[in-house]
């Protein structure tokens, strides 16, 4: 009785006549699903609060970047958005000055960041009696 | 640079070495009072404390720095010293890669070692491994050797290698009973399918697997020729794969028991009340319960033209025969009850039809409805597997849809020949069946070890399949050597279950 | 037969007698002698030891002698402080060993006879009683001299680890042969190059495979950045090292890439999660033109 | 040797109910048939009805704006304003919606003028009383497609979902089936759920709070300026098997609908591996479990895979898809050395997960012809194999402390 109707055509889609994917189109980038990836990423960094978030071509890699602030005052970080089956080499990320936030795209839009920094970075200690947790896993069962 | 550096070591830095080495030739020797003394040292080992996360350049924690290593230091430098009277005395024989031993065995012999002529030998990595447990002491032209000399002089590349041994010498410490693989001792995939009892005496096989020149002893070819004949032979007979392996409740163990198959039949549907047109009493049912995988194809008079059907295989299915029912939720079970009703109701229009004819008309009826199915769908060359306008059991759906053909093992596992590196090197069997173990009857290993190196190839699902045909119904163990570290990996033949949401 | 001009081994210093006896196995550079392994160790190698610990061999969580090296360990050992093969054995050995191991069995065996009566008539002294008389005492002593046997199966014998002292092929000591190559497996130069950068900066490294990556890197010593920057080779730290593995934990995961060469993502993120499962960073490695490294941190987002 | 199964571990939290595992039609006269748009190499779902049940029923896809389930909203804080419960947002974010408006009125061509007056209207400031009145009047007409009409709709469709709303209706249609379940000879083309589950009349309406209370400045109702509609993104895989195995929904592209082999044609353009992948994919499916390509990114493997789906459990396998020949060689999707190999099982296992490769098997005399239409997943064979670390039981009890 109201089952949906195909035949109808939908409204348009907002994802094409949204700003930020409108400037990001205009930066013609040559890698239609990294554009896509980059968009859902800026979505993603909106909806988290980012602060001026700005996107811009990266000669060299070819793609679409970020950068945009967790908070303000916070730092500027660059995002490198990259469908999850892609690769990419060390040398892309080096020497970017500040950190970067690599963010994979899985092909139905999940969104995994990694953060990469230049040098050696200390891991936080950890919190209570340090114990491996891949062995503790592996008593539990 | 380094050749500068050589170069200068050739002049002074050599005779500087010389005096070095002779240092060292008495720095490791124990004088008789500290022989004697060692008979009362302890043989406990420090507890390591919890480590620290950061240098913080304490006092404190320079001290327990220390203290580790002071400990370190003296468990690695402490000499073994025996009573000569605890030691088995074994003479090295480099021909024969053997030991052979001039004193009674110790309780080693129970799961070690073997007789031949009449005398007593040790494998080199049997040997090895009890000279660093301070149980025996190898003699070489009159004079003990050193654990060095054992390592050097047992382990080669050809032989038993270092990592191998380091394998056997990880499970060895864990209380395993480890043996060396000999593949002309395990039946052929055919024999051991049919469960025949192996042919040649074991007891002659025996001294031949102890004096095999090293734990990668390959079969011979002959003995490969003759199994791909078995193999051969039954290929046909083969494809129903064996009960025992795939009965649930004993290869699956507890872990499957929740699990069940939504095949099952409603009783109240096949009881149903509805007149029926067909005159059941004349159709012959298959017999499922007894030994045969394969049904006869039915009578050709029940069928609708223009259809064959062959020889059913229901092995896939008598799995299925004793899996028991998952439980479900409330509403689970309403949407059951609500589907199998209206699946009755089918059914009962279905019943109606006294032929095919009739029933393709239900069909067809009920079908109109669904016109107007979407060209770009339907009308090309490659159509959807199933209809959407049909309404489908999710049982129905997914046997429909099941066009990718599972694969085992074993299947076509026994045609690889088997010239790749890969070998397996130790059957394995547990500690706690160490106490009763006899070396004559060693029964069903607990696994088999495939010893490899960390930096080499992982095996790819060709080297799976073999060393898997090989072992049969013992796991096999890929032993991955890091220097150091050894990690264990087993590569496990799976089919993912069913598992039908009403 | 020793030369007393030479200085006692105690009073050298782990720098001024840098060579390092390694010895192969299966083509494994393998360290025996307790001198070496120290010596190795104060270069803040650590290796990784292979054999049944002597005190209780019958467990893994504890190994002893020998001491296996990485082939990068090797290799810095041999451009650094120097490290030596020894010859494997061979040539004639004659009865005349023979006879000295017979020998100083024998004498042995008298030492430790002494050694035990002595040790016997203590425990007799101590389980007296002071009701005896001194003459009772004598003659219990006497009586325990006169029948006191040390049978020869109690004789207490050591089971050398290095080869050394009355053993077969004792020649080996005769001299060490500088240069023979060592047939390790070989070992891409990039692992090399971060290796020995790793090192200079002071950490303490040790195989990560079971981490999945190439190296476990320890807290080191942030003075020794200076080495690295000047690319000095690496000097050799006091024997008191803070990072030091025995006493602390790893803080990276080292994996080693070539800059140019594309990697997967799905395995960056793969690796990356390891990291974060197990508290380290994980540290992408690459050597660039002119030995440097470069060295990007891994770490999750925290952004779920 | 066969590994054994284990059970899969249930949630320790279900908030809901199966609806169905796979959105096809169970009686006759239901009708199922979904739109989904191929944009930039991706494939996507806009319908609100249509994302509801394709992800409802057997768990595909995630929404673009939502972690997993694609349940997006203006905003994840509410608040009571007297009897209306109203999204609030920041004056920032208020502001950057606008700005997203004017951008997207003034690229529909309309004047700078026009533009201001619209905008202007848009953010006035709104009486509680007018709030009420315009509600009222959204709640009469019903629409027939269950997308809200109350939108002010601005090029881009506004659209606010309200969950409490949300989590009622879709408790009347369940209260409505167990109606029907009692009454035997009951139509079975009732039971169809209908639109109910989407009706949500969002309010339209936020509250802008400013961003620091403390410097003053008022609490205001005003239209939401726009609001973005969740879209659902279907992985290749999930969409081709909706299409192919399915026949349940339509890929467009530019408006033109996708026939099977045109889709199948394009899928392996884009992803060079897709007949492995989706073969992987599809053998999963066809034995009732719920493979997510989104969750596997997360831990470097191709697939996690749930039983039932993951807000009933968690995922049992992490799977690595493999492809070799009928010699069984190779690995040429994933090349692992015991490094990647190591640091994937311990990942598997501190996540109290398998880990399984999943081997492609394509038989030799496959030729590209045959490669070039889906029929050719039924010469493929599947291998299952379950890696497993091997760890006895005295070695487990030594501490791995590094």
């Amino acid at each position: 009785m109201s089952a949906p109707l195909v035949e109808k055509t939908p409204p348009a889609n907002w994802i094409l006549q949204h700003p930020a994917y409108r400037q990001m189109e205009a930066l013609e980038p040559a890698d239609r699903a990294q554009l896509h990836a980059a968009f859902l990423v800026y979505m993603d960094l909106t909806e988290r609060r980012w602060t001026e978030v700005s996107c811009m071509k990266s000669p060299e890699l070819r793609v679409i970047l970020l950068e945009g602030k967790e908070k303000d005052g916070a730092p500027v970080h660059t995002i490198l958005p990259l469908p999850a089956h892609q690769s990419l080499s060390h040398s892309s990320v080096l020497d970017r000055g500040f950190p970067v936030l690599l963010c994979a795209v899985a092909s139905d839009s999940t969104l995994v960041y990694q953060r990469l920094t230049d040098g050696l970075v200390t891991p936080d200690p950890p919190v209570g009696p340090f114990q491996d947790l891949d062995r503790r896993q592996h008593r539990k069962r | 640079m380094t050749r500068r550096r050589s170069a200068a070591a050739a002049g002074s830095n050599m005779a500087d070495l010389n005096k070095a080495a002779r240092e060292d030739f008495y720095n490791e020797v124990l004088s008789p009072s500290e022989l004697f003394a060692a008979r009362s040292r302890s043989r406990k080992i420090p507890v390591r404390g919890q480590k620290d996360f950061f240098p913080d350049d304490s006092d404190e924690q320079r001290q327990r720095l220390q203290q580790s290593l002071d400990e370190h230091w003296s468990l690695i430098s402490e000499e073994r010293v025996e009573r000569l009277g605890n030691l088995v005395k074994g003479v090295w024989m480099p021909r024969r890669r053997l030991v052979e031993l001039q004193s009674p065995a110790g309780k080693f012999w129970q799961t070690m070692g073997f007789s031949a002529d009449g005398r007593q030998y040790l494998l080199p990595e049997e040997a090895l491994y009890l000279m660093e447990c301070g149980s025996v002491q190898i003699f070489h032209e009159d004079l003990p050797i050193s654990i060095q000399d054992g390592y050097e002089m047992f382990l080669s590349a050809d032989a038993v290698t270092l990592q191998q041994f380091q394998v056997f010498g990880h499970l060895k410490r864990l209380g395993y009973v480890v043996h060396r693989f000999d593949p002309s001792a395990e039946p052929s995939p055919y024999a051991r399918q049919l469960n025949l009892p192996l042919s040649r005496g074991r007891a002659g096989r025996a001294l031949k697997r102890r004096r095999s020149s090293s734990p990668t002893q390959t079969c011979s070819s002959e003995h490969a020729q003759e199994e791909d004949m078995e193999e051969e032979q039954v290929s046909s007979e083969r494809q129903p794969a064996p009960a025992e392996e795939n009965d649930p409740g004993t290869s699956a163990g507890e872990g499957r028991s929740w699990w069940t198959s939504e095949q099952h039949v409603d009783p109240k549907q096949t009881h149903s009340s509805a007149p029926s047109r067909w005159d059941f009493s004349g159709i012959a049912f298959p017999d499922l319960g007894s030994g045969e995988g394969l049904v006869a194809p039915p009578d050709p008079a029940l069928l609708p033209g223009g259809l064959s059907v062959g020889v059913c295989d229901v092995a896939s299915w008598r799995q299925k025969v004793n899996l028991r029912r998952v439980r479900e939720s409330a509403r689970e079970q309403r949407r059951e009850e609500l589907q199998s009703r209206r699946m009755q109701e089918w059914s009962r229009e279905v019943q109606r039809c006294r032929n095919w004819v009739e029933y393709q008309e239900l069909l067809e009826r009920r079908g109109a409805e669904h016109q107007g199915r979407p060209a770009h769908l339907w009308s090309g060359e490659v159509t959807p597997l199933h209809d959407p306008a049909q309404p489908v059991t999710t049982a129905e759906l997914l046997e429909k849809i099941r066009v990718i053909k599972p694969s085992h093992l074993l299947d076509g596992a026994s045609r690889l020949s088997g010239s790749d590196p890969w070998r397996i090197s130790f059957n394995v069997y547990q500690p706690d069946s160490a106490a009763d173990f006899k070396k004559s009857k060693p029964g069903r290993p607990y696994a088999r070890m495939c010893v490899c190196s960390f930096h080499g190839p992982v095996p790819d699902l060709r080297v799976i399949k073999q060393l898997a045909s090989q072992s049969g119904d013992v796991p096999v163990v890929f032993a991955v050597v890091d220097y150091g570290d050894i990690s264990f990996y087993t590569f496990k033949d799976f089919q993912l279950p069913q598992d039908v949401h009403p | 037969m020793e030369d007393l001009s030479v200085p006692r081994r105690e009073e050298l210093q782990p720098d001024s007698s840098p060579v390092v006896g390694i010895s192969v196995c299966d083509s494994a550079p393998l360290i025996w002698r307790v001198q070496d392994l120290k010596v190795v160790r104060s270069g803040g190698l650590v290796g990784a030891l292979l054999g049944s610990l002597p005190r209780t061999p019958r467990q893994n969580g504890r190994l002893g002698r020998p001491l296996l090296l990485l082939p990068e360990e090797e290799r810095l050992l041999r451009e650094g402080p120097g490290a030596a093969v020894l010859p494997r054995p061979g040539g004639e050995r004659g009865a005349e060993l023979k006879r000295r191991f017979e020998e100083e069995q024998t004498s042995s065996q008298e030492e430790q006879s002494v050694l035990a009566l002595q040790d016997r008539k203590a425990a007799l002294l101590r389980a007296m009683t002071s009701s005896l008389t001194e003459e009772a005492q004598q003659d219990r002593l006497g009586a325990l001299d006169q029948n006191f046997v040390f049978p020869r199966s109690a004789l207490a014998v050591q089971l050398s680890t290095a080869r050394a002292g009355l053993h077969y092929c004792p020649e080996a000591r005769s001299f060490l042969e500088a240069e023979q190559p060592i047939k390790t497996q070989p070992s891409p130069s990039s692992r090399f190059q971060v290796f020995r950068d790793l090192r200079g900066r002071g950490f303490f490294l040790t195989s990560a495979g079971k981490f999945g990556g190439d190296f476990l890197v320890y807290p080191g010593e942030p003075r020794n950045l200076s080495c690295l920057r000047l690319r000095l080779p690496p000097v050799l730290p006091p024997l008191v090292s803070s990072g030091d593995p025995l006493r602390f934990h790893a803080h990276f995961i080292a994996v080693c890439v070539e800059s140019d060469r594309p990697v997967g993502v799905l395995d960056l993120l793969a690796v990356a999660r390891l990291g974060s499962n197990v508290k380290k960073t994980v540290l992408l490695c690459s050597p660039v033109a002119d030995g440097d490294v470069r060295y990007t941190s891994l770490q999750w987002s925290g952004m779920v | 040797m066969q590994a054994d199964f284990r059970a899969p571990r249930r949630r320790a939290r279900v908030y809901e109910e199966l609806e169905a595992p796979l959105p096809v039609i169970r009686s006759p006269g239901e009708k199922c048939r979904y739109r989904a748009e191929l944009i930039n190499q991706h494939v996507l779902v806009c319908h609100p009805e249509h994302i509801r049940r394709i992800h409802n029923q057997g768990f595909f896809g995630k929404g673009i704006l939502s972690r997993a389930r694609p349940d997006h909203s203006i905003s994840e804080k509410w608040e009571e304003l007297e009897d209306l419960y109203l999204p609030v947002l920041s004056q920032a974010r208020y502001e950057e919606l606008l700005g997203w408006a004017k951008t997207s009125l003034s690229a529909q061509g309309l004047s700078a003028e026009v533009v201001d007056q619209t905008l202007h209207e848009l953010t006035q400031k709104l009486e509680i009383e007018d709030v009420r009145r315009e509600l009222r009047e959204a709640e009469e007409p019903k629409s027939e497609d269950g997308v809200c009409d109350n939108t002010k709709s601005l090029g881009m469709e506004s659209e606010v979902e309200e969950p409490e709303a949300k989590k009622r209706c879709r408790s009347d249609s369940q209260d409505l089936n167990l109606d029907q379940n009692s009454e035997p000879s009951s139509d079975s083309d009732q039971d169809s759920e209908p639109d109910l589950g989407f009706r949500v009349p969002g309010p339209g309406f936020v509250l802008v709070v400013p961003e620091n209370q403390n410097e003053g400045g008022v609490r205001e109702v005003k239209r939401s300026p726009l609001s973005l509609t969740e879209y659902l993104q279907l992985s290749l895989e999930e969409a081709f098997f909706l299409v192919y195995s399915l026949g349940c929904l339509s890929v467009y592209l530019q408006q033109e609908p996708l026939s099977v082999i045109q889709l199948w044609r394009m899928f392996r353009s884009l992803r060079p591996d897709f007949i492995s992948s989706y073969a992987a994919y599809h053998h999963f499916r066809s034995r009732g479990w719920v493979p997510k390509g989104g969750s596997g990114a997360k831990y470097g493997v191709d697939f996690m895979l749930y039983r039932k789906g993951p807000p009933f459990y968690h995922a049992s396998y992490s799977v690595v898809v493999e492809q070799t020949d009928d010699e069984f060689r190779g690995s040429t999707l994933r090349p692992f050395s015991w490094r990647s190999f190591a640091a994937l099982s311990r990942i598997t296992a501190s996540v109290s997960k398998e880990l399984m490769l999943c081997y492609i098997v394509y038989p030799g005399e496959l030729n590209e012809a045959e490669l070039d239409s889906p029929v050719c997943l039924s010469k493929l064979k599947i291998q299952e194999v379950i890696v497993s670390r091997w760890v006895s039981s005295k070695e487990r009890a030594e501490q791995d402390d590094v």
